[in-house]
């Protein structure tokens, strides 16, 4: 789950690392009052996506008047799709260097990294490999000073600049363990005549580990459906294309998507309704898929501890009940097929053993369609 | 021969009192893997399928030794279980559990080394040595013994590919599943390098999906390292780009994780990348 | 530096391990005062030393008068050699059974032990090997849940007593670690219809860690002495015979004692002033013995670190502007050997090489002051 | 041949630049020791002694891989500098610093062995291999090469009991001071059973002490493992009895620590046990 910036902040804080004064304000006069009390100001738009500056979403003030005005053209904004709803008012600090600071998961060694460049800013993906230091963390070490020492000496930072990083990053260490983050960011990290302020916070809690943290507020970035999918623990992506594909695994689903492509359809979403669903799980994620409209249903099942007759029953009493009255391709192999095949012949669905067979006859009742 | 776990492995099941647990007890006995024991808190004494459950693995560890053990522990829970297994000394750890915190993983990951052990998972199908041990959840019929390894980073699309091989009649040697996690255990590299030593296994399948960095180092590994033919399949061609993780992401990835990425590192490397699914076994055919 | 019961107990509130109600007072109308709130209590002298109860430094009451008569009475005795000045008035519980539990350190394992027994009370050191469980904790892991289930089984222990367990022991663990503990012991841990109650506690922190605690008193047990000796950091410990030694190293002052003894004689103190001491410590440890007017001074350096020069540097310094008028025997070897030589000689001190002829002569010097 | 190291080993010094790390740096370089690097952070770029100083552990071992590091660092900055050398991969770490806090101490012996490495101390005057490296604060003349192993617990004792055999011309092949802190990261057994494998070590000298229960563990292994003379010195017969760790430390000493069952353990073991330090020589070469 992203965290806006100023919950970000708010954790820093917590953790003791240095941001700039500043208040979250909903709306343009309460805009002009922080800019009131703080002085020269930084308004930004608080929302889940980057490239906001570019946008337009972030402005500068030095008058409670303009920080009116500018609060009001940010609150009006859209910014790549997300409409602002907050604002965070900042005193305007003065940065003699950005610097890029990042802790996040690296699959490969299995353990924290810490990501840091004296590059920091907007073009931070473009900065070249020699300028940025990765550090894996043992977590049975932590991040002593030992460690930042050595990722100074890697920077080639020394003197008051090291003692301010020794101080800053176990504590962000210590954030990003402890809040369960998949990543803490800070971007940048403004070298300001008082030391290091982190100027922006880019901070992402693993959703698994959610539930050891219920002080944190619910954050929506979904659509209704992918939420309504969330509930009922199904993967569920949209996508713009025109058959509905259901299948149990995240592999096979992708693999599904691809033959899809491949045989000349295009997959309207993306559903993994995972191993092991039971009769009322498979009609949740069916009506869920039907909500959508698509134009054909393509069923994708290897059975493993899913099993074959409860995907048909499931598939049956939605036709039956609710009626199904587009198009289906069905593939059902595995544990229990036979019953499962059986089901589906009752209600007039003659199963595939194959994908591919499977995949091909949902393009050509597209095609059918089409014509 | 077979990697990681043969006829003579020692399993316990931790969680077996559980519906998942006592399930694939049955299952795994069915497929006739040695299990010793299970272990459920609190049901100490009861039996699974005729299988002597214990309080602790401590407790089933004072009875025989287990190799390894498969965990049908709830995903808040499974750090626990996991160290629980890695002190009592058991070198092989199967983590079958979903959503299970990524730090908790990371945890588990460090401790599993502290202790020479083998992680397999968290998210992971298992792994299989045809017709002799199956510590896993995938369906029996399909893993018959033969000369392909494989290893997959997804379930039921490794299946789905095994499924092809057993129609053709073309069996495997062991099949491991990394899991679908971001954090876990084993990669493909590990397994890889397992497969290159094992004698009875004389080709390689590797079922990879877009998505992290671990299919271009397999690919790296493979072209300096791996003298066995080595045929990849991928999934996620058609997806959509994915979230990221901020910039920290796409540092770390460094433009690798595309299926692009990863069909151009492995075919450089000399592997065979299929397009769908069921061409696979021609194409094991051909180098077998 | 060992805690009194009563803070042993605040920091057992502070990481929720539960206590009995209770209060710290110093005079007996607060005794009074204190029974009157809580009831039956028990008034426990604060004494840092065991078998307080045997010694009658235990008492229960049922009125605040009784409370009176009881603090009264303890305040006015001595436990042990220890002048009782604080009383713990406490609920009395009800108790229906003493396990024991303790957090130590383990040299062989050279890592945290956990002891637990279910035959707590006074007469725990008697308690049988095989009614005591002991774990030995990888620091790594810490106190996991599992561990707790494995000692509980050890013990024979399960339902509610285990889950009880369970919350516990890993804040116990979590006080020993973070308070950088040498030892954390509840003797008893009184179950009680309420469950599992701390009616003890022994906790003692690492003195080469109190810099970390800022937090915690400073509690003295020591002599003046000895306060002195610490504060120079010199490790003294005063013993009943005539001969006063001092030697560099804690195991050669050990053999120096044992040698006197072997000789016949018998040392007034175990004074090692360690390696690499300049002039002034030299000088300081010396003074402090002189202090004790024992019969006859024994010196015993063999310089490694330490330099014979800087030795008989500061002894002759002493002798000169104090005056030492107490026979002397001194052994003096290793670096700068020579030099330090040179120096006692102009002293009057005609330095021994070997460890044996030295001591022996400082037994003869007693035996000669003896007739 | 000598145990832990020898004429090969390559030793950084860590806090070089301070007193005691300038000193000895001067020292071990004149007893031979192959001195590579020193570690001051901020002070990279000067030298002491000829010898270069660099501002990180992985600095140094940039240049040139270490062996084994000695450690002059204040206690309170010990632990963080512990782990440095151990994840840089120093394999052999001697902690000179008396007063390092006892959880710190145990962390380093965790992390230590997590990484397959050796720490020597803390509170130790460190190893030597006689005639070829020395690391560590003893005085260089009395470390002559000889036959005879050392082990002990305290420094200046066991100065004391080389410095009776260097007198008589015997000499040690490698002298290990163990540390005299609670928690050190070597104990006898460790270092017994090196002199046990070490084919110039014909017999061996036990340095003890009361307290703790390592002498009598000791015992148990020699009757059981070394083959070899040994050789004891216990100090402390005439101490009264020392401060108790509640009833915990009786628990954990079970009647053990006293010089009584220290002497009979190491008895029983068929161990000599000298009365005075200048009856060791004698009685070494006895069974020499």
């Amino acid at each position: 789950m992203k965290l806006y910036e100023y919950m970000g902040k708010e954790l820093f804080d917590r953790y003791g690392i240095p941001i700039p004064r500043g208040k979250v304000v909903d709306n343009a006069e309460e805009a002009a009052v922080a800019a009131d009390e703080i002085g020269d100001v930084v308004i930004k738009s608080q929302v889940l996506t980057g490239k906001r500056g570019k946008a337009g979403g972030i402005s500068f003030a030095s008058t409670a008047e303009e920080a009116k005005v500018e609060a009001e053209r940010i609150l009006q904004m859209e910014v790549s799709g997300f409409h602002v709803d907050k604002l965070l008012v900042e005193e305007k600090i003065e940065i003699e260097q950005e610097i890029y600071l990042a802790l996040t998961v690296d699959g490969a060694s299995r353990c924290p990294v810490i990501l840091a460049s004296l590059d920091g800013g907007m073009d931070i993906e473009e900065v070249p490999e020699e300028r940025m230091v990765r550090w894996a963390v043992d977590v049975t070490a932590g991040v002593q000073p030992y460690v930042v020492r050595e990722i100074c000496r890697r920077l080639g930072v020394s003197g008051d600049l090291q003692k301010d990083f020794i101080k800053l990053l176990p504590k962000l260490y210590r954030l990003f363990r402890e809040m369960d983050a998949e990543l803490a960011e800070i971007n940048p990290l403004a070298l300001t005549p008082k030391g290091l302020i982190a100027a922006d916070a880019k901070v992402t809690i693993d959703d698994d580990a959610l539930y050891r943290h219920p002080e944190l507020p619910n954050i929506k970035e979904k659509t209704d459906l992918e939420l309504k999918a969330e509930e009922l623990d199904i993967a569920y992506v949209e996508l713009d294309g025109e058959i509905a594909v259901m299948a149990n695994g995240a592999g096979i689903t992708m693999a599904t998507l691809d033959m899809v492509q491949h045989y000349g359809g295009t997959p309207a979403n993306f559903l993994d309704f995972g191993g092991g669903a039971d009769i009322e799980k498979t009609a949740q994620a069916l009506e869920l898929l039907l909500g959508t409209n698509p134009k054909v249903l393509l069923i994708n099942i290897f059975g493993g501890i899913t099993r074959c007759d409860v995907v048909a029953e499931g598939f049956a009493q939605v036709k039956e009940k609710k009626g199904i009255d587009l198009p289906v391709s069905f593939r059902l192999v595995g544990t229990n097929e036979a019953e499962g095949v059986e089901i589906l012949k009752k209600v007039g669905i003659e199963a595939f053993t194959t994908m591919d067979e499977a995949v091909k006859h949902a393009v050509d009742l597209l095609k059918a369609k089409g014509e | 021969m077979a990697i990681f776990i043969d006829g003579n492995t020692r399993v316990l099941v931790q969680g077996m009192t559980g519906n998942q647990g006592s399930f694939h007890t049955g299952q795994m006995l069915a497929y006739g893997t040695k299990i010793i024991g299970g272990v459920s808190p609190g049901k100490g004494g009861q039996k699974v399928e005729g299988v002597p459950v214990y309080n602790t693995v401590f407790e089933a560890m004072e009875k025989e030794t287990a190799d390894a053990s498969i965990l049908f522990i709830p995903a808040p829970f499974a750090k626990d279980a996991a160290y629980e297994a890695l002190e009592a000394g058991v070198k092989i750890i199967v983590l079958i559990p979903e959503h299970i915190p990524l730090h908790d993983a990371m945890d588990i990951m460090s401790f599993a080394k502290q202790k020479g052990a083998v992680a397999v998972g968290p998210n992971t199908f298992g792994l299989v040595s045809s017709g002799s041990c199956k510590i896993g959840i995938m369906p029996n019929r399909y893993f018959i013994p033969g000369p392909v390894g494989v290893v997959s980073r997804s379930g039921t699309l490794c299946y789905e590919i095994v499924g092809h091989l057993t129609e053709n009649e073309i069996g495997t040697t062991t099949v491991v599943g990394l899991g679908g996690d971001r954090v876990v255990g084993l990669n493909f590299i590990d397994v890889l390098k397992r497969f290159e030593e094992d004698d009875e296994t004389k080709t390689i399948i590797l079922v990879g999906e877009i998505g992290g960095s671990s299919e271009e180092e397999a690919a790296a590994y493979i072209k300096n390292s791996i003298s066995k033919p080595v045929i990849a399949y991928l999934a996620g061609k058609s997806a959509p780009p994915g979230k990221r993780m901020g910039h920290a992401g796409a540092i770390i990835e460094r433009g690798r994780g595309t299926f692009e990425s990863k069909v151009d590192a492995l075919t450089k490397a000399g592997v065979k990348v299929a397009e769908l699914p069921a061409q696979v076994p021609a194409m094991i055919k051909e180098v077998l």
